[in-house]
Order: C-alpha cells, then structure tokens, then sequence
C-alpha cells in the first residue's frame, strides 16, 4: 500500500537520523562556488557515498550565486568553502584571514572566446578598443590579469579613466551579451563553452582562447577557510580541533574526487543529475541536462587529472604552481605585497594524505 | 425635465415696473434621495434689487440659488435669467457667485485671486491687474494685493471673495450666507459696505441668509421659505429708507418688519418639530 | 460588497484589453528572436518562427503556456526548497520583521524630532541622507559583519529591510505626533498633564492613522529591502535568493514567474496592513462609513462635463 | 512687559562647548598616535574611545541647543555636520583600535583617499548612472504618470478600470522587475531607464490623481459659474491644487530612482556606473571603492533631492507646509 511505504519511508528516515545522532556527526558547511553542477562532482559523491560521514562529518554543500564564497565563510555562514586563487590572494591582502587548504583543480580552465569572423587571432594585439564580456564577484581576476599582461587599462580599474577595453559585466550567461554587445566573451572550458555552441556557435565558427596558454595560469577551485576556524580549539563543540576536521574533510573530498573521476557516467547519473536544479541544462545548450553534464564532467576530469594528481598527490598546490600564480598577480599590480607564509597551510593536506609538502619534486 | 422656454409668455402680474432679471416659474427640486428640496417655486426679481432668501436649514434657500447659477438643474419648472435659461446665463457670465467660504485658490495672492476669473473670461491681459485692483479698493483691501490668503483674516478673504465676484461685472450677484462664519462686528460692518457696493455698482443681489435682522437690513424684498418641502412661504417688502445706516437698526419699522418675517417663519411650521 | 462593483467591469475591461494586446505585443516581440535562434541553428522543437515564438527557452516575453507551465513547476510541492511558497513566506517573514524593527526605529526617530529641535537639527539631515545610499551597497558588509557576531540567516535581511523601512515610518510618525491642534494641547495643559500623559494619551492616539499610511508605503519598502538584500548576500532562502538563481540560470520564465509571485507577495502584504488597520482602529472604519469620502468632486465636474 | 527668555549663561556655554572638543581631542589623539600601529589597542584605550565619543555626543546634544532658533540655514547646519564628524572620527578610531581588516571596513579616511584617487572614473559612472539611466527615467516616468492620472481624472471608466491596478502596482517590490527587464531590453543604460521609470510612474500616478481630484467642491462650483472649459479647469485649478501631491512624488522618485537604477546595473552593465563599480569591488573586498561611490551616490541624490524642493518651495511656496 501506499500508504504503508510512506510510513515506512519515514521510519527509515526517523531511525537515520536517530543514528547519525548517535554517531555524533560533526555538521560541517561547505560553500560551493557556483550552483550544483559537476564542476563540484566530487563533493556530491563523497557526501553521497558516504565518504564523509565516513570521517565523522555531517557535510551540508551550500550553492552560491552572486556572493563570494569568502565572504560566505568570512561570516561564519559556512565553515569551508571553494574559490579561485586570485580571489583568495586578493582578499587575503584587505586583511580578510583566509588560508589556502587544498588544491582541487590543477589547471586553469577560463578561456575568452571569439567569433571567428571578428578576426581577433592574437589577444593582446587585437583587442585593444574592443569589449569583453566578464563576470563579476572576483570572477574577472584572469581576465584582468591577461588585459594587464598585455599591457592594456580596462573599465574594471577604477582608475582608468579612458579604458582601452570595455569590460562588460553580465549575469553568467553569455548569450545576453555575446555576441552582439562584445567581441570578447569569457566562458570556462567545462560550461559556457558548450552554451556559447548551444547559441549555433561551435567550435567551427569560434576561436577558443585560453588563458593557461596565454601564461595566465591562475589557479580555480580550492579549498579554504579562514584561520579562526583553523585555529578552533573544539570545532563546534565536536573535541576536535580545527584542523583535524579540516584534514578529514580533506580526506574524504580528494576520495569522493578520485571516484568521480573514475566513474564520469555513474556520478553523472547518480550524483549531479539528483541535486542539480535549473542551472543543469547550461542555458541555451544544445544538450539536455544529462547530456550538458557528461559533457562538463569530462572537461572538469582533466582540469582535475592533472600536475601533481597525475603524480598521486591530488590536492595537493604544487608550490612552483602558487608561487607563479602570486608572481603573476603581483607583475600585474592586482596584489601589492607578496601573501603572508600562513596564506597555506599544508598541515591539514598532509594530516589528511599522509604525505609531506616538503617531498614534493 | 427642463421645459422649452419661451420668452413672450405671459407674465403673471406683479408690482414690479421693470422687466424681471430673474424668473422662476413654478420650479421643483427633487433629489434621487427621495428628498423634495423644492417646491412650485416662483418668484420674479427686477433690476438692481437686494433680494433676501431666508428660512431655516433645510429650507432650499441654497437649492435655488445653486438652481438660479446652473450648478444643479431643476426637477421641473422655468427659470429665466435676463431672459436666457441659467445654462446659457452660466456660460455668457451672467452673474457672480459668492460661497460659504471665502473660496480662495491658496496659491495665489489676493491680487491675482481676484484676477482669476479675468484669466478665465480671457479678459486683455492689460486690463485685468486694474480691474482687480479696482475691486480690491472697492472692498477696502488695496493694501493687502500681495498677500496670501492665509494671512488675511476670514472677513479680510470673504471681501476678496466678493471682489473677485465683482471683478468682471455681472449684472447679477449670488450670495450664500457669505458672512454665515463671521463674528457679529465684522458681519454688520460687511452689511454696510455690502449695501455701499451694491449702491454703487448698481447690481441686482440674491442673497441667502438665516439671520432675521441681517435679511432685513439689507433687502428691498424678503422671500421666506419654509422646509419639508422646500417652498416659498411669502415674500415681504422692506420699504425702509435708503442708504441705510447703523441707526436704521434702531427705527421701528425695522423691528415691525423682522416680527412680520419670524410670524411668516413660524407660520410654514418652520421651526416646529414635525413628524 | 457594493461598494467594488462599480469598478468591478471597469477593471475586468481593461485586464481584457490588456490580455488581448498580450498576445499579438509577445508575437511582435518573440519572433526576432525566434528567427534569431532558428538561423544559428539552436535545436528547437519547432520550424517557423512565428511556431517558435511560444517555445522559447529565454523568450522577450513569455507565452501564457510557458507562464501557466512555470507556474506550475514552481509552485509545488509547497514545502520545496526550490519552490516559491516556501522562499515567499521567508521573504515575508523578513518584511514583516523587518516592518516591526523599522517601527521600533521610526517612532524612536519620530519622539526625538517632535520633542527636541537639537535632536532634530543634528540627525533629521542624515536621516534623510541615509535613504539616498543605495542599500544593495552596503548590505554584503553589513551581512559579514552581523556574522562576526552570529548574527545569520534572515535576521539580517530583516534589518536591512528595517533600514529603508524606518524612514516613512519616522517621518509619518512624526507628522501623526505633530497633528493634534493647539485647542487639545491647550485642553491637556488645563489638565496639568505632564509630557509623557500629553504623548500617551494624545499625540500617540493622533498618530495611529498616519502610522498606518506610513506603515503602507514601508511594507512595501521592507519587501524591496528583504529582496534586495537576499540578491545582494548570502542567502539560501527567499525570492531574492530564486530571482538571483534563476538570473544566472537565464531562466526567463521562472524570472516572470518570480516577478509576478512577489507582486502577489506585495499586494497581500499591504493588504494585512490595511487589515490591522481595520482591526486596530475600528473608530475609523466607523468615521469613513459616517461620512463617505468627499466624492462631491467627482458629481459636480461630471456635470460640469 | 514681555519677558525675554533668559540666555543661557556664558559659563554653561562654554562648559557645553569644552566636553565637545574634550571629546574630540581623545578621538584625534588616539588616531594620531595609532596612525601607523598595526596591533589591535589595548581595552583601556577602546574604553577611552568610547569616552571620547560620548562626551562628544553629550556636547554636541547641548551644543545643539544653541543653534535652534536660527533661520540661516548654514549655521543651521551646524549641529548635522558635528554629528557628521563625530560619527566619522570615532569610526576611524574604533576601526584602528579593533584593527578592523579593510576588507570588511575601511577607515573614513582609506576612503576619502581612495576617494580622490578614483574621482575621476566614478564621476564617468555617476554619469553613465544618473544622467543617463535615473535621470533620463525618471523624467520619463514622472511625464507617463502625470499625462496618464490627467487622462485617469478626466474619464471615470479610466479612473474606475486603472487606477485599482495602480495603487495595486505601487505596492510591487519593482527590483523583482529588474532582471527581467534587463534581459528584455539589454545591458546597456536603456534597460536601467526602463526599470527608473516604471518604479516612480506608479507613485507619481497615485499622488498627481489625488491632488487633481482632492479638490474644494466649491472651488468647483466657482470655477462653473464662471462657466469655465475643463481645461480652464485644469489649467487654473486642478493641476496648481495638486502641485504639493505631485511634487511629494517627485521627491519619493528621487532616491527611487537612484536605487533603482544602481540595483538594475546588478544584473547586466557595459562596464560603467555606479552599480557595476559597487558591484565588482564588493566582489573584490574593494570596500574603499565600494564606499566611493557610495559617498558619489549618495551627494548626488541629495542634492537632486534638494533641487527638486527648491523647486517645490519655488512653486508651491503658498502651502501650508512652507507657513
């Protein structure tokens, strides 16, 4: 009867929860940077899989929109979250206490794109007076970083008071500016690439610019927190300290990452498709959801198979890779200062693999 | 209904000489309340005549006034004035009108208050300011053109009111208890300017009052009216002499004449409770 | 019940009028774009653009269909997060919050710019200059700050629903404290009533129909404030929170759909207003039914007409 | 005789005025010695600011009173620009003391800095947001909402059909309208005019149809028996009757205006204006730029708001509000 497989439902459910309490789960928040889709597949398995109740953690993965991630875990709202480098390195100089913990993608996946009838075949000569299209919320760093590069002022510097490039900032989705309001527009390789084809845009009729091959390797999703959490002598109440609830979420995220990668079609299928709501189809693809995401997983499959996760060490900032990122920012004057040595914390990434910063090669 | 009008009926007898400027024949008001505010109505009033309608609340004094300047349209009957009917009088400007309240436009100075109807009527620009000036000495407040009505006392702004009623020159003026809110020194000294005015100017005055010795003052005829329904009672001729003064309020004839308008007043049951 | 149905087949006229312009305004607009999309090549369940007009993903304007459709997927079930029910409500509670703080603030403002010229001569500036700061600035600093201290969730969406809202509220309680006439001030005098008597027992009773007028205008401005402040924040909950998501998501539909929740949202939150109104203050409702509006404006210039 | 009320005396005057500049002479003492420490201050010294500032507030509490009779409106000022600065020092202070990171607050006076080092750009935002987008909406709106409660005045099937809906709509939150427009129109500045003028139309309908219609009877009456046309009505009665109602809208449609057009550059902006600027640099911890422009925000709605009230003391200096 129906109604009996409710009843049953719910006593499942009653008993679930009776004995997460009694594991004593500690509740963990963890910001993501963006809506659920499979950039963050790994998080999905491993709260799924149960790699995280595994660690003794009761892990909530709270969507973004607008907001910065820093500023979600800066307010306590969240415990950990998941930004870009630049980002972190940026806030980190206004004085805001956050700390690097592990690297997740080992590769840098913005790109500019262009129609190929603009005729833009090199960026840093061709796209003086024209418009980019950025996002914004700390999202335009590689962008600005690349105009710098070039040598280039933009709208985005509020002191350029007659910018050689017009930085439009939109609401994520390309097909609001691109391609009629701007001849530039940013898409990372594993989403917007596929929306700006959806548009009747594929890869026959743009030219794909990626920043990493434009030597702005900046790196993307990371995980961090602040250092009042890392300092916490008993994390909520749980008698662990900081760290350790860092090392064990840690622990448990590269695991749920190394499944993922390992099982594109079945994460897909079970893990993203179930939590994923409107922003799944990647709007204006010409895929439907499912089809949009296997096509994502992939592409974030090899911004994660990549540098040190090759080698083993998943996670793991390669500190040749970190120092060039700092270097670049502050070539650009996007940093002033080089970051406090407490900026990373290997600690809880070692605590977590067993491994030691100090034996990477 | 508005019945057809027809200039050369025949007019019922009075002991009026001149032409009547006002003629109301046999007019009702019945209002979609149910509430007969007038009834068969008649009266005819010369040229340059001060005409008092006076009766308690209720009475429908004000109802022929609105009636006489085309703000309401009677039930039935024929009004006339200076042979027109009151909607083509309404639109040659045929008379002006002086309310309750002063009724003043708070935006605008006294002066240009009273140039109002000018800019209305499309008077030449030139001539209005003098115009109003004119009238404003005519009532006594040249000094005050500039200021707003607010800072003129209520007797100050119902003079720029009749002013402003003056301003164009109508033949005709309609005036409903203009000094029903004054205190009593203020009222008898706007009697007396009132009654220098309308000497002057040569004007025919309809004006609408509850005060017995106020009525009495100032008319050449009293028309009395009783309520429920509206109607006219009597109308009582004032032969006291002119220009009349403070004293005239003292003479004899003044009071024989007031008694005769309260025993008319008591006599339509006007102030008896009836059920 | 007699007193809508004048304006009853007025007002159904015109929501005709206008659903009829509906249609052929959403052709005009849709089929640009629909042409657009059909010439790139997007794969599209349709062959002419005016067939596409009404299948748009991201029409200029939505179709009835697609309106009913979203209505549908983004209303039930009604305890979804995802759903508007649920996020309206969390929206309401912040406005109504937000609405009481306002008035706690307000009346505070309101007191001190009646009773004291000094209080009056060294804020009542900046209180009029703190409306003209774009709240959306300053709410994401004021979000990590309130966070510092715990402070999580909608509570600070209340407050800064609260920080527009105050400002109707303290100038419309002041009006209302102000209003009683020299004669009842006088009369309190003869009492010898001491201030707090001349507040407690006239001028707060003298305010009550001003504070609801204000309170009018402020539920408004306490929703635009909540919803604002969700767009602008963290926030997991709310109609900010799905008119930001479905923003990024390029979900026009949801967009309209969101849209026309809130209006809903904001006429029903006025109209408990008016409702309070009608309950705190049933000497009112007596007095407008005594002596109906003056309409005698309307009768004489129809004549006039 | 009348009795002058008694001055207050010279020695009560003066105290006032001492707790005033004892109170801020701590405040700026402690910024000065502070001015390079980047260690958090000591709790007596955080006890000793807040002295400072309220010794400062009591003084200025009495200092006030001194200024209440006066017409001249600049030294009128006065007591507002003390708290000003008050408000301001003791910010800084606190903010150094609690060694606050700008990330989350910068200090009044990182900010006046960062002020003028990027006037110039936020003066090319301020453009591009108010003249072109509030302003160009605004008058837009404000004319639609004039013509349109005419139109609602004049014929009683308009009045009975729209005008519910209006005073409906004014109670829509109008950001909900934002996004949607945006994606309507486009990104450039004539999406945000769009959002500017639908947010002070309704207002403006529901304010200019009272004022037209909240008219004396009998200045009706008056204006019939001199048999005027009904534009003659309008013209000289109806429309300066509602100029107060009308001008209290427009007042309301200042700062909707400039809200409105910062909140509709959230949601799309071709890379200028004041609400992109606040925007990129929220999103960047660039809270001294953030602040800029809300200081270049703010002076400009102020003063719109005030040239709009000296409009309205300009025309209608014969209300009641103006005696």
């Amino acid at each position: 009867m129906k109604k009996w497989s409710v009843l049953w439902v719910l006593a499942v459910f009653v008993l679930a929860s009776l004995a997460s309490a009694q594991q004593n789960l500690i509740k963990v928040n963890l910001q993501l940077k963006w809506f659920p889709q499979a950039q963050f597949a790994g998080f999905f398995v491993a709260k799924e899989r149960g790699f995280f109740r595994a660690q003794g953690l009761d892990v909530t993965l709270l969507p973004a929109g607008d907001q910065s991630p820093i500023q979600v875990v800066q307010s306590g709202a969240a415990d950990f979250g998941t930004t870009w480098i630049a980002d972190l390195l940026t806030a980190r100089e206004r004085g805001i206490p956050v700390v690097h913990l592990a690297q997740i993608f080992q590769r840098s996946g913005f790109t500019l794109v262009a129609l190929k009838s603009s005729n833009i075949k090199n960026l840093c000569t061709d796209m003086k007076g024209k418009s980019v299209g950025v996002w914004p919320s700390g999202n335009e760093y590689p962008a600005v970083a690349l105009f710098r590069k070039c040598g280039l002022t933009s709208s985005l510097d509020p002191r350029a008071t007659n910018p050689d490039v017009t930085a439009v900032s939109y609401p994520f989705d390309p097909s609001l500016v691109f391609p009629d309001k701007v001849q530039l527009v940013a898409a990372m390789t594993y989403n917007e690439v596929n929306q700006i084809a959806g548009l009747g845009y594929d890869e026959t009729k743009v030219d794909v610019f990626k920043l990493a091959d434009e030597g702005i390797n900046l790196l993307e999703d990371l995980i961090f927190t602040t250092e009042r959490v890392l300092n916490e002598r008993n994390f909520k109440g749980s008698g662990l300290t900081g760290r350790q609830v860092a090392a064990r979420l840690i622990r448990a995220s590269i695991q749920g990452w190394n499944w993922a990668v390992a099982n594109q079609a079945e994460t897909v299928e079970k893990y993203v498709l179930p939590v994923c709501g409107n922003t799944c189809k990647g709007s204006g693809t010409r895929a439907d959801a499912k089809g949009h995401q296997t096509w994502q997983m992939a592409e974030i499959a090899k911004l994660y198979n990549a540098g040190a996760t090759t080698k083993g060490w998943a996670g793991f900032l390669v500190p040749a890779d970190y120092q060039a990122s700092v270097r670049l920012l502050r070539e650009q004057g996007i940093l002033t200062k080089d970051p406090p040595a407490t900026t990373v914390d290997y600690g809880p990434w070692e605590a977590a693999t067993g491994k030691r910063a100090r034996d990477w090669k | 209904m508005m019945q057809s009008n027809t200039p050369n009926t025949h007019l019922p007898s009075s002991s009026l000489e001149a032409r009547p400027i006002v003629s109301v024949r046999q007019v009702s008001m019945v209002f979609q309340t149910g509430t007969v505010a007038l009834k068969d109505a008649n009266l005819e009033i010369a040229q340059g005549e001060f005409i008092s309608l006076i009766g308690p609340s209720g009475c429908g004094k004000t109802t022929l006034l609105r009636l006489l300047a085309d703000l309401i349209k009677p039930t039935s009957g024929t009004i006339l004035i200076s042979g027109k009917n009151p909607e083509e009088a309404r639109k040659s400007r045929a008379y002006g009108y002086v309310f309750q309240a002063p009724t003043l436009m708070e935006w605008r100075t006294v002066l240009s208050n009273v140039m109002l109807p000018l800019e209305v009527m499309n008077f030449p620009a030139g001539e209005r300011k003098a115009r109003a000036e004119k009238m404003l000495a005519l009532v006594g407040l040249e000094k005050f053109t500039r200021h707003y009505p607010w800072q003129l006392s209520g007797g100050m702004q119902q003079r720029v009111s009749i002013a402003r009623a003056l301003a164009f020159d109508p033949q005709l003026l309609f005036m409903d208890e203009p000094f029903g809110a004054l205190d009593e020194i203020t009222r008898e000294n706007l009697n007396l300017e009132l009654l220098r005015l309308w000497r002057e100017t040569g004007k025919t005055i309809i004006f609408v009052t509850h005060s017995i010795p106020e009525a009495v003052f100032l008319s050449t005829r009293i028309v009395v009216m009783t309520p429920r329904p509206g109607k006219i009672e009597t109308v009582i001729p004032v032969n006291l002499p002119q220009p009349r003064t403070f004293e005239t309020r003292e003479l004899p004839e003044f009071f024989q004449i007031a008694t005769e308008v309260r025993e008319a007043l008591r006599k339509g049951h006007g102030y008896e409770v009836t059920e | 019940m007699t007193r809508i149905s004048p304006q009853l087949g007025p007002m159904l006229v015109v929501a005709l009028i206008v659903l009829a312009l509906y249609w052929p305004l959403m052709y005009l607009a849709n089929i640009p774009a629909a042409q657009r999309a059909l010439d790139t090549g997007a794969a599209l369940p349709c062959k002419t653009a005016f067939e596409c007009a009404t299948q748009l993903r991201s029409p200029v304007l939505p179709s009835p269909q697609q309106l009913w459709n979203g209505f549908r997927n983004l209303m039930f079930p009604l305890n979804s997060p995802n759903a508007i029910p649920l996020n309206a409500a969390v929206t309401a509670l912040e406005t109504v919050v937000g609405l009481l703080l306002a008035a706690l603030v307000g009346f505070f403002f309101a007191i001190g710019i009646v009773a004291s010229r000094a209080f009056e001569r060294s804020l009542l500036p900046w209180i009029v200059a703190s409306q003209t700061i774009p709240v959306i600035a300053i709410a994401p600093m004021l979000v990590v700050l309130l966070g510092q201290y715990g402070v999580q969730g909608w509570i600070p969406k209340a407050i800064i629903a609260a920080y527009i809202a105050f400002f109707p509220i303290a100038i419309g309680v002041a009006k209302g404290l102000k209003s009683p006439d020299p004669l009842s001030l006088d009369l309190m005098k003869t009492y010898n009533a001491n201030n707090w008597q001349t507040y407690l027992m006239l001028r707060f009773p003298a305010s009550i129909p001003y504070l609801f007028t204000a309170f009018k205008v402020a539920m408004t401005a306490a929703l635009i404030g909540a919803i604002v402040a969700e767009i602008s924040t963290i926030s997991f909950q709310g109609i900010g929170k799905m008119l930001a998501e479905n923003s990024r998501a390029s979900d026009v539909v949801a967009m309209w759909v969101i849209m026309l929740s809130s209006a809903v949202l904001g006429i029903l939150l006025v109209a408990l207003v008016n409702w309070t109104e009608r309950l705190v203050t049933p000497w009112q409702r007596a007095k407008v039914a005594a002596t109906p509006m003056p309409k005698q404006a309307r009768v004489s210039k129809q004549e006039g007409g | 005789m009348v009795v002058q009320p008694s001055k207050p005396a010279l020695s009560r005057v003066l105290l006032d005025w001492m707790l005033l500049v004892l109170g801020f002479g701590l405040l700026l003492w402690f910024i000065a010695i502070w001015w390079n420490q980047s260690e958090p201050a000591s709790d007596a010294q955080k006890l000793l600011i807040w002295g400072g500032f309220l010794l400062a507030a009591l003084g200025i509490a009495r200092v006030a009173n001194q200024f209440v009779n006066t017409t001249n409106p600049v030294i009128g000022f006065t007591p507002a620009a003390l708290t000003l600065l008050v408000v301001v020092v003791t910010a800084e202070a606190l903010l150094r003391a609690y060694q606050v990171p700008p990330g989350l607050i910068p200090t009044p006076s990182r900010v006046l800095s960062t002020f003028f080092a990027v006037r110039d750009v936020l003066l090319q935002d301020a453009f591009q947001t108010v003249v072109l987008e509030a302003l160009v909406g605004y008058l837009i709106g404000c004319g639609l909402g004039v013509i349109t409660a005419l139109l609602v005045s004049r014929y009683v099937f308009l009045e009975r059909g729209l005008l519910p809906y209006a005073t409906v709509f004014s109670s829509i939150p109008i950001v909900a309208l934002a996004p949607v427009l945006v994606k309507m129109v486009g990104i450039d500045w004539q999406s945000k005019a769009v959002i500017v003028a639908i947010t002070v139309f309704f207002p403006v309908v529901v304010n200019t149809f009272r004022g037209l219609t909240e008219v004396s009877p009998l200045s009706l009456d008056l204006m019939r028996s001199y048999a005027a046309s009904e534009v003659q009505q309008y013209r000289w009665l109806r429309l300066p009757n509602a100029l107060p109602f009308i001008f209290n809208a427009l007042k309301l449609g200042t700062t909707l205006a400039m809200i409105g057009a910062i909140v509709g550059e959230f949601f799309g902006a071709n890379g200028q204006g004041l609400g992109f600027r606040i925007q990129i640099e929220a999103g960047r911890f660039g809270f001294d730029i953030v602040w800029s422009a809300i200081i270049v925000a703010s002076l400009i709605g102020i003063a719109w708001y005030n040239l709009v009230a000296w409009l309205e003391r300009r025309l209608t200096g014969w209300h009641v509000s103006f005696r």
